[in-house]
């Protein structure tokens, strides 16, 4: 399946969605860019921290509701555009229910595990609770309500067609994002045969039950890291921090890389994309599922 | 400002001496990554480092790292796992030590990462917590690293990300937080310190270059001053080839 | 370390101890065995279903409380030792906390994470919560109070000297247990360089930071199965089911396979184990580290 | 009972009949493990199975199991994860059905396989829920798996590990139990089911050699019979020789 027909059907308005659940590497950019050029609206974003992809979404126009621990860029410091919505309304307001790392994951295996909430020790004493509304104070300790994302989008390594994904590297919060979510898109570096991936089910990220789309869109995640594939691309982050600063530079910035870009194979092409590809190979030794 | 290293480096190795040996330590990003790299190669061989997306590591990264989510500091950690698992160790009060980096602190180190100017239609929206309020609820001891500037270092802050010593001693065990707070500041011009009961920082060092005066007056409260107030020891040359090593462009460090 | 020397140290009487994590596969009997052989009495144990070796230890008299799902002999039925102590307290009486395998699961959660409880809407209307003292009904949802091991003994594939272990196969409650322990013992099938461990950090079971011992102990979960490694020994489940029936008969099994027996490598000595070594070994593909 | 099968033979038949194509199913062990096979291989090539140690599979293991953690069962499966992955799904409410064995069962489907004569010193100490509470509470709809004797049928258990349908319609609702409960009971005489709001269970067939009234006298309480009670379905030769790849020596199926 192409981005676009995974986005047109299953990313309508006003969605719950979930990225960048691995925090800075593996930030599924591809997806988020045909999200924008497909002009959703209403948008409720859900993750850890998403080094710049949820501030273009929201400088887009693309969200109404920030479910998030930290939205900015990571290297580089603030997120002009969530600012710009946060403080003056531009391109229109947005919700903001601010989150720390460890609630947003609490409050994503609550509604994995079908809990009515998750009780915590953690946010005691912090003001986040009081700004947001499904964070309680209740004898003594934090209760988190259940975030349920209608959908989480992941790219990773490797996938074969029927969605079984291998993922690895740090997995910041994706398996309790992909359990919680009702459906998952997964964007692969590399499409393989069912034996490639069943030959390893531990590393099977989630159950093919819950992917309803795998697309095959080498570079993905540029212009965030990705384990065995790429570098991060520090000078992507810089130019649009700095592009970032005005609305119209952002503007700009979007027409270029986003708008004016018909795919993620257009994005991708070009000398400066290739010299990021990860040149030392770093193999795992087997392990053995011998059975008999 | 001595020609010989930055601020931001001075910083680093002051904060590098806050590691202990044999410390699981929450690194973050940033500046920390590098103190933890110095502490490593010099008083504390055998901490470990804990990164909130999910890495243990013993040795830092033998490359630049812009995050840490780079690749480098996968290859060859002690564990690749979900947050969850690492934050795990934190509730679980076995984090020694964590650093934060602060936009805005307060006289009882709580510091606000989120919003100046209130909440509805901030004057500013600043990032949020990221793990900053999990590490300053629930590891043992904290050290936040700041620019010093007047409106950074204020009285009373409009809001509370990552809860310091609240409003005053015993504000953190009335409250319920499990971990004991913040123990430093370490400025680009200073190094503060709170009691061991809590409470108020008051200022422990100046960095070289800076006078008690000047850190005064860049302070938005009245700052008590120790009586044995000194100078924060400069880099070695053994810590700054450390430092840059790991950051030999002065990404982090303000050479570039 | 030894496994006399682990136990020795790390498990005095009085502990509360979680084995068999990984439900029916990877059982570590070995450290059982040597838990029976130094005699230590008052253990708390802690797991999900042990497929014999939680019978074992209460018909050994060195149980004085399980909080489990199930305890007796997975392919052939009820766990003899179990039943004599709890219907006539022989050798003597134990304390039953009865839990469901997700209620077990979620008790260790709640100590991992440092959560005063774990709120979930699973033993609903079963009595398990009128029995249970660490289970309680409020407001129509059931609070399960954290269990923390003080110890928990895992026997897995391959570990470093270190602690660092690889685990495969099916992992039960396995991650929870060894997170929310106080201290962790691995027994392994294999001990290898750290080379071979960190070629793949995802797959290292827990921060070396929990483990207290690494004990080289082949053939430690036998008659259990261990993925690529041991088949399972039904007959030798069977023959255990058939003589703890009575006492008498546990005693003289006791002294045959436990008492009787110096260490795990006497106890596999002999062509009977040697044929439930895996003979078809099946190879994971490799992934990619690569960082630069 | 026909020399051409055993009871057991019967019952996995019958309860393969139970799952629909494409659905997700909790598994279990022993009879359930040949059931799953049975349908896959006959009329829900498309069902999945979850195993609660962690695992989820699409064809069966094609080696005889005496436990779900064999090896064979985990090589080619579609999921290796944790136990509380697992039971997520359950308590999603995504897992269609569910299979419990039962040492004993009442009229409204309670299950008992903890405590015969209380549990305070009891007469029998039974293994305890496993997972079976977790599958009787949380999955769509669930089926029994019970030798018929008198003393295993009974009015009332006296000790409820798996909830059924309580004490009748509307105590699921009632009480919070987000799943529908038993749809049948597959037992060694007979199938018997459930109304579709809950409730009592009546006879709905009987197994070829035994007879209603057979039923009647091994039934603990006045079982109700339905009008168009019938014959269970005899296995065919197919359902037969795909029970005898999975357990060649009748292990689970009383040829051993």
């Amino acid at each position: 399946m192409s981005m676009a027909e995974a986005v047109d059907r299953f990313v309508p308005d006003g969605t719950q969605l979930a990225m960048g659940t691995c925090l800075e590497p593996a930030i599924p950019f591809a997806a988020g860019h045909e999200i924008i050029r497909q002009g959703r609206r209403g948008l409720t974003l859900i993750g850890p921290i998403s080094d710049s992809l949820f501030d273009q979404l929201i400088g887009a126009g693309c969200a109404e509701r920030v479910c998030a621990a930290w939205v900015g860029n990571v290297s580089e410091g603030l997120g002009h555009c969530y600012r710009r919505a946060a403080e003056r309304g531009e391109p229109h307001p947005i919700e903001i229910r601010d989150h720390s790392n460890f609630s947003i994951s609490l409050a994503l295996w609550a509604a994995a595990w079908g809990a009515p909430y998750m009780p915590t020790r953690t946010l005691l004493g912090s003001d986040i609770l009081t700004t947001n509304p499904d964070l309680e104070l209740v004898d003594g300790s934090v209760r988190i309500r259940p975030v349920q994302p209608d959908v989480a989008v992941f790219h990773v390594q490797r996938s074969d067609p029927a969605g079984r994904a291998h993922a690895w590297g740090p997995l910041g919060i994706t398996e309790e994002a992909g359990l919680a979510a009702r459906r998952v898109i997964i964007s692969c570096e590399e499409l393989v045969e069912p034996e490639v991936i069943l030959s390893d089910p531990n590393r099977i990220l989630l159950p093919e039950t819950k992917v309803v789309a795998v697309v095959h869109e080498p570079g993905g995640a540029h212009p965030s890291p990705l384990q065995g594939f790429w570098r991060r691309d520090h000078a992507a982050y810089r130019d649009y921090a700095a592009r970032s600063r005005t609305a119209e530079g952002f503007s700009d910035w979007l027409e270029e890389w986003v708008l004016g870009v018909s795919d993620r194979a257009a994005y991708m092409a070009g000398a400066s994309r290739a010299e990021l590809a990860v040149q030392r190979h770093l193999l795992s030794v087997p392990v053995d599922y011998g059975d008999e | 400002m001595s020609e010989d290293y930055t601020a931001q480096e001075l910083m680093v190795t002051a904060a590098a001496r806050e590691i202990r040996d044999g410390e699981l330590v929450f690194v973050g990003m940033r500046l920390p990554i590098l103190a933890y790299g110095v502490a490593r190669s010099s008083h504390a061989p055998s901490a470990r480092a804990l990164f909130e997306l999910g890495l243990m590591r013993d040795a830092p990264a033998p490359a630049f790292l812009a995050t840490m989510g780079d690749p480098p500091n996968v290859a060859g950690a002690l564990w690749a796992t979900r947050m969850s698992n690492v934050m795990a160790l934190l509730a679980q009060g076995i984090v020694d030590l964590g650093f934060i980096g602060g936009a805005e602190v307060d006289r009882f180190g709580n510091l606000n990462t989120s919003y100046i100017g209130g909440a509805i239609r901030p004057a500013t929206k600043l990032p949020g917590s990221g793990g900053g309020a999990d590490i300053a609820i629930l590891s043992r001891r904290w050290v936040a690293l700041m620019s010093h500037e007047r409106r950074r270092l204020v009285d009373r802050v409009s809001y509370v990300t990552s809860p310091g010593h609240g409003d005053g001693p015993g504000w953190r065990a009335r409250m319920g937080l499990s971990g004991g707070g913040p123990t430093a500041i370490v400025t680009t011009m200073a190094v503060l310190r709170f009691p061991d009961e809590g409470g108020e920082a008051y200022l422990a060092s100046v960095h070289p270059g800076h006078t008690v005066d000047e850190v005064l007056a860049e302070t938005g409260w009245d700052l008590a001053v120790a009586p044995d107030v000194g100078v924060t020891p400069e880099p070695s040359q053994q810590e700054l080839a450390e430092i840059r090593r790991l950051d030999p462009q002065g990404f982090w460090t303000g050479r570039r």
